[in-house]
């Protein structure tokens, strides 16, 4: 079990054709992962390394290879385009790397979406995996291992160190899921945080916040009355200056509940752990499994 | 990306926002023409510089305050002269203040009543909401502290829009009625207008004055945009070379990099915003201070790098250099060829310390073993930040 | 009984304080209409003739004064906007007498007004009355006269024609709605047509169409099945040419099913006797009535 | 309001849609010129009427066709000169024709598929449609009848608003592939952001031409705006002067009345549309033709029944001025008095038959009775009707 994908997802990359598209297509396929089809409009019927059919169309990929996720890699300024068009074939999940999309255009797609059954993951984002099924992002696949632990981040890199110093503790995960750095996005740190609360693989929650807005403050919210799984937190940017941003576009501490103190703050009040320093998040994760054990 | 007061003033004044005149001025004699064109006085001052808190600043100079009443063009050009070419210190700019290039001269309207006006995205209701106070020319902040029942905010939806009626509801729970209630709301349509049309990502007006008590001013402007929407805004995006006021910000924006300027000591080179802030946050638990933010991003190649590596040294507070690559997709072998390139070609007069963590780093580390260089490598990211925080003492 | 309005209605006026909504206001209220406030931005406070009071807002004129419908006379350029206020104060029917708003802007009106209870007739109409009850609108009220014909219509003065010569004729009319000549619109004739098939009060249906849209034959479709209350109707425009627009802004021929001809078939298919003169409106109801009876 | 086709090339040509170059003769001389300006031949030359069917239309003087090919520029100002000046009937302008002041010359590139692409408001779904066929360059209606299955629309949400996948899905069901798709998917976005920002009613282009197999060229367009937007768009409203063929609409639109002109012999007052219309067609029934359509409005004031008045007796055609007012809000005896000045004051040489009904109609006839005018009345709309159509059989 995991959440969002497993074995049996079929995915459409749509942007297969570009430089970004086509490399990450083939490292999914690499992983195992079953891309069953690409789209880049003006290339249909051509195929990427004789085995992934391009289509015109979502609509078109989807009727001829019952594909359910789409895994985006349009530029910005079409990335919103795409992200309609898989909605509007009725797709339930979509997976966007693009970064740099404008944060209005971000407002448009999340108010179409609504009332939609598909569900959104980034932008800005490396994507969602679940170790030994399903990799559908940009994440370097082997540093993961399958086991009990959940991860959401809104960050990239910051989540591959987490994974790895995971994995070399031998700490395996259930599902990784990357919602994005920008400021208006699609699943948030809780919606994904309630799955993981959900699925029976997933034994214990590892959040990786960040400065700016405050999703962690709603996140943490839900411990009052709902998770019991082990939980451990990490917050990057304690020492950022307010006002400025931190490379994500949703980094950015306006106002007191950006700041990482207003955010420890909120899970510290739910009983939540907090590790301190980024070098001891394999350390702080195993703590928080050993002490619900215990 | 936020924009000099003048900017704003400008760009404001061509949707229809009503500007009080007045003009930008690089020396005192243009400070003093601006106002002599200017129908009568008082006349204002102003400091342009990025940070608020301008009228309780003071210059390194001595002298008190970034806005100045004037009632004369030689008084005028006497205060731009003090102003320009000065160094002015506010409680949002930090010690060291920012240097003072250009000032703007404006007429200083009579004014009756200041109000607040702000639209901003609200994130967590994923829309533009627009923000009202009876309470303007002070610290919203403090009024939200205070006296939250005094601030009032109207959530847009994207797909409906803005329309006029909203924007009068929010006039009048402004307490603007009578012959202000038209003329306020259609100041707030224009602002949601601008707002909209030009990708904004804080559009602030405060205070927004009534005058002569029967129409409205726009007495300061707050305005930022979104930079990934700068494309579609050429107009706008020629106003970052303005706005730019760290030379380290300047070079590494024409290379490319995500770079914050800050004022510690350990030069940071990260791949990835989270890690780079991760990084900071460690060598600050370690008694460092991090020079910078510095994510050179996913695909970095061997000339970023390079660059990065000159733009940190060029920073004579940096004492020691903190590589940290976390090899995803990019390889660290790779990486640590790049970083060897780049340390021979530039030649750092302080150290480097590299981690290298992922993808291939074994080999990486290998690399800069066998290189002659002088890099100081580490698996562990605690025992690189020490190793980093330790370097910046020895120098 | 009746449709849409009766006695009880106490009715708010969007533009009190112009030219044509004072004027109307007062016919109106000389009518017995329950005109219980008033809106004008800015204008708040005050009162119309010392009776009714003036509102900034349609909210506060909800609030004090508990009106449920909205009479508009607001110009064309703000009289959307006056229809989405009055929509979000939860006010259930907005009649529009406003001319000349821009299609476009009818467009996203109607598709705000979607999902909300609110219900519009017009714009650009005469507005709707039950007669000796309550006028909401500029038509001419004494022509009027309480009785079992329920009138719909798309145009003004044809319409009191209409009524006119019912009324010389000795037939009263339970409602009279005038639907308006714009080609986006609030209520169709269809709807107008249930509402009166529902209506216990209301024996027998006049509907005046004209040429432009296909909105007869969509009501004429309801006979097929439904409503065997006694109907005539009067087209206008057999003579006009197609591709112009003749006054109303909805009345131009494009294509063949804005023909009259067109009109005349849809109806004639379901049995509905057709008024071909002008000058016979009030016979040809008073046959309709008589061939129902026999 | 219909523009011509050398005006709707320029309001596309703004949107970037792919216009071929030319221009706007009103000499032969002149297009001759153009012809000379432009790259190479072949040319088309184009008779500018408000009317389709201009390619199989006629000249009054026999020469065929509105629409002429030629493959040098003297050809071009020999077919100008033809055309400039002459009256071309089509099957849509009814055998008086209209007159051809301006030809447009432009280049005619070899066409290799021709397609239909248009937008309009569909009045039912109350939302505007794009409508798509591979089969264009023929009469649109005629296709929707032999083959319904070969028109494609994509109705657009006014909240979600028009994206380019859902033009992408046009162009792939009107036949578009491959290297294709985009560049039409960019001309049917383009076509659709010309139709909101400028308030058009109708944007046709037929046929939209795919030229050297890889290209798309607007060959012909026919652009209508909505008359109640104009406000918002005065360079469109501009074109107005241009546009009306027809003298007397020129006039009623300088005073402000809704006049269509109609070939019949009976000039027609009325108040409100629907009654101007019912009133036309009742004279029909009679055996009579309305000479015009005209809506002097629920407010129309003495000034702008004096205006009326005088635009029907300026039409040779009109025999006998039939007045049709329901006295509503507009009281019969204030119209009656009116009628008495204008009368007096334009003195008819055609029999006027009046009919009042409504609000005072019995003072308003008794006020046209004791005139010494030769007014004749009638209570009755048959009576009246009937009393028209006499009276233009007399003269």
């Amino acid at each position: 079990m995991s959440i969002l994908v497993d074995g049996s997802t079929r995915v459409v990359v749509q942007g297969i054709t570009g430089r970004a598209g086509s490399f990450h297509a083939r490292a999914c396929l690499d992983y195992g992962t079953r891309i069953v089809a690409g789209v880049t409009p003006g290339r249909g019927g051509q195929k990427l390394d004789d085995r992934v059919p391009i289509f015109d169309s979502v609509a078109e990929a989807k009727q001829l290879t019952g594909c359910n996720a789409s895994l985006i890699f349009v530029p910005a300024s079409g990335a919103v385009d795409a992200m309609l068009e898989t909605a509007a074939s009725g797709i339930e999940l979509i997976v966007c790397i693009t970064e740099g999309i404008p944060i209005l255009d971000m407002v448009r797609a999340r108010r179409s979406l609504e009332g939609t059954s598909t569900r959104l993951i980034g932008p800005n984002c490396p994507g969602v995996i679940t170790p030994g099924q399903c990799k559908i992002g940009i994440m370097p696949g082997y540093i993961h291992k399958p086991g009990p632990v959940g991860i959401v981040s809104r960050s990239g890199t910051l989540t591959y160190e987490a994974v790895w110093q995971l994995s070399q503790t031998g700490i395996g995960q259930s599902s990784c899921v990357g919602i994005g750095g920008d400021p208006v996005h699609g699943l948030g740190l809780r919606e994904v945080i309630e799955m993981f609360d959900r699925d029976p693989a997933t034994e214990a929650i590892l959040v990786i916040g960040e400065i700016g807005g405050c999703e962690e403050q709603e996140a943490a919210v839900f411990w009052e009355t709902s998770s019991r799984k082990p939980t451990a937190v990490f917050l990057a940017g304690v020492t950022a200056p307010p006002g400025r941003r931190m490379g994500h576009a949703g980094a950015v501490i306006t106002g007191t509940s950006g700041t990482v103190a207003a955010k420890i703050e909120a899970f510290q009040a739910v009983g939540i752990p907090i590790i301190l320093s980024p070098a001891d998040i394999g350390k702080g994760m195993a703590k928080a499994l050993a002490a619900a054990v215990t | 990306m936020n924009v000099f007061e003048y900017q704003a003033r400008d760009l404001l004044g061509q949707y229809g926002l009503p500007i009080p005149v007045g003009g930008v001025a690089t020396s005192p004699e243009e400070a003093r023409h601006i106002a002599e064109r200017l129908a009568k006085g008082p006349f204002v001052v102003k400091a342009q510089i990025l940070a608020g808190g301008r009228g309780k600043g003071r210059f390194l100079s001595g002298f008190s305050g970034g806005v100045r009443l004037c009632s004369h063009p030689a008084e005028v050009e006497e205060i731009a002269r003090v102003m320009l070419g000065g160094v002015l210190v506010t409680m949002q700019t930090g010690p060291e203040g920012r240097s003072v290039n250009k000032v703007l001269v404006a007429e200083a309207p009579q004014i009756s009543r200041e109000l607040y006006l702000a639209i901003l995205i609200d994130r967590g209701r994923r829309c533009p909401v627009v923000i009202g106070s009876a309470q303007g020319g002070v610290d919203i902040e403090e009024v939200a502290r205070k006296d939250p029942e005094a601030i009032h905010r109207i959530w847009v939806d994207p797909q409906v829009g803005f329309w006029p009626y909203q924007a009068r509801e929010l006039a009048m729970r402004m307490g603007l009625h009578g012959p202000l209630l038209n003329p306020a709301a259609d100041v707030i349509v224009r602002l949601y207008r601008f707002f909209c049309e030009c990708d904004a990502s804080l559009s602030e007006v405060n205070p927004l004055a009534v005058i002569e008590n029967e129409k409205f001013a726009v007495i300061d402007a707050k305005i930022g945009f979104d930079e990934n929407a700068l494309f579609r805004h050429p107009e706008i995006a020629a106003c970052r070379n303005e706005v730019v006021e760290d030379a380290r910000e300047a070079e590494a924006l024409k290379a490319g990099l995500n770079y914050v300027g800050l004022s510690g000591e350990i030069g940071c080179m990260v791949n990835g915003a989270g890690l780079a802030m991760a990084t900071m946050d460690i060598l600050h638990r370690y008694g460092g201070e991090p020079a910078n933010f510095l994510d050179v991003g996913g695909g970095a190649d061997q000339n970023q790098v390079t660059k990065a590596f000159a733009i940190l040294m060029a920073d004579p507070k940096v004492r020691a250099i903190f590589v940290h690559i976390f090899g995803g997709i990019m390889q660290c072998d790779v990486i640590a060829r790049g970083i060897v390139e780049a340390v021979s070609h530039t030649k750092p007069k302080v150290p480097v310390v590299v981690r290298l963590q992922g993808t291939n780093f074994e080999e990486g580390k290998a690399i800069l073993h066998q290189s002659d260089l002088l890099i100081r490598t580490a698996d562990d990211l605690a025992e690189a930040a020490q190793k980093a925080v330790a370097a910046a003492r020895e120098t």
